[in-house]
């Protein structure tokens, strides 16, 4: 199944782009994808960063089952206002 | 009215949207670039967001101020790109027949768009750059308090998401 | 700027006049005229004040403000004569480098121009008018609420006189 | 000595008249100037008001002495806002 991936705020400095799709197997969890992506984009891992989920726009835990078509977000702390 | 915009923010947009022959109060909170922080000399502020998820983050915040306190009208808008000295970053205006629920509302707003929407702000400061509240393992003058409102608002973030998803 | 005036309050200038570089946050306060008041629908507000002493007063407010919280700037301005429906009788404006203290001004000072300043508001209501406050001895419909409102009032302003003179 | 009172909001109303100027003896008190204008102004006697004193633009007691050429005011409970 395809992913689709965007990154933003440290995560898109780091991974050197806003977007990215990836290809996963059936079955694949939000932790399987981010293990994936740290392969594609190694600078992704930022030491002590503590990362929310977002799949669909919704927040979710890393455990949680991805589908084809999926737009997933890992969000770094965030810091508006 | 819950929206990311990449250009200034029009006070009066949103107290017009707002106003309402049934309201007797409107509370508005402005937040603006301060020419510094934790002893950097702040050039501007640089807001990005996840667009979509923050207008859907807005909306939820204003439904839940209307579930808390009876509230008439609320408008929440926040600016994308660099926001310079002295210039909004983000408005709240709410209006409710007396003043304690408009009151309430604007408070909670901007407490929970600083825990739960996702916008992030890098600091351009004299010297460097900053994403803040992202733990860049290179240290920062005074950012030790940073650092802990980070993992405060990080825990309540957290304690939300296991919430819903026991609901 | 503390001020009384007979023309509507811009909120633009009071927001302006409160921009400091040195401020993160910005609260405003506007009252307004609403349509319903205690069961009786509202035409219209008429303010009237003894100027000299109600300026005197909101200063008073400010500088209180000053000393309780760390603010940087702050402008109160009233409107006297006719409010309409939706109009602005008040506007509060604070800015502060945390939005605590905002608030918290904010909240205060519209808490204490309640309660202090000279200033009278008429309501225009259909069917009569009456100075809200104002026991007149003639029965209005629900005015029971009014009355135990202006009794506070009254007490919490006998109690500075009286803190004063002891001063 | 000259007294000038100013009327406001319901007591203006019920006064006829914006402004005034009483003379009194030495040595009088807001109050007995209070006392004098029921006399000139029968209608100010608003049955069950509670009044606040200002001299000068200073909230004072029923028993401050005036002193030649004082503003004084008599205020109905304030309701700005």
């Amino acid at each position: 199944m395809k992913i689709r991936v965007k990154f933003f705020a440290i995560l898109r400095e780091r991974a050197g782009t806003a977007e990215a799709t990836q290809e996963l197997s059936e079955g694949a969890t939000v932790g399987d994808l981010w293990h994936g992506l740290q392969k594609t984009y190694p600078k992704l891992d930022v030491p002590g960063i503590r990362l929310l989920y977002a799949v669909n726009r919704n927040y979710v835990h890393l455990d949680e089952k991805l589908h084809d078509g999926d737009e997933v977000v890992f969000l770094p702390p965030v810091s508006g206002g | 009215m819950f929206r990311v915009q990449n250009f200034s923010i029009d006070l009066n947009e949103l107290v017009g949207y707002v106003t309402d022959a049934e309201a007797g109060a409107i509370a508005t909170f402005i937040g603006t670039t301060r020419n510094n922080n934790e002893g950097r000399n702040v050039i501007a502020l640089d807001y990005e967001a996840y667009p979509e998820m923050a207008e859907k983050e807005l909306a939820r915040i204003g439904a839940e101020a209307a579930e808390k306190w009876q509230i008439r009208r609320m408008a929440i808008v926040h600016r994308l790109g660099p926001v310079q000295i002295g210039e909004a970053s983000v408005i709240i205006a709410v209006s409710s027949a007396h003043r304690e629920a408009a009151f309430a509302a604007s408070r909670f707003a901007i407490e929970e768009i600083k825990k739960t929407v996702p916008i992030w702000k890098k600091e351009v400061f004299e010297g460097g750059e900053v994403w803040i509240g992202t733990q860049t393992g290179q240290p920062l003058p005074q950012r030790q308090r940073i650092e802990t409102e980070t993992e405060n608002r990080d825990r309540d973030l957290r304690r939300r998401v296991r919430t819903r998803s026991a609901a």
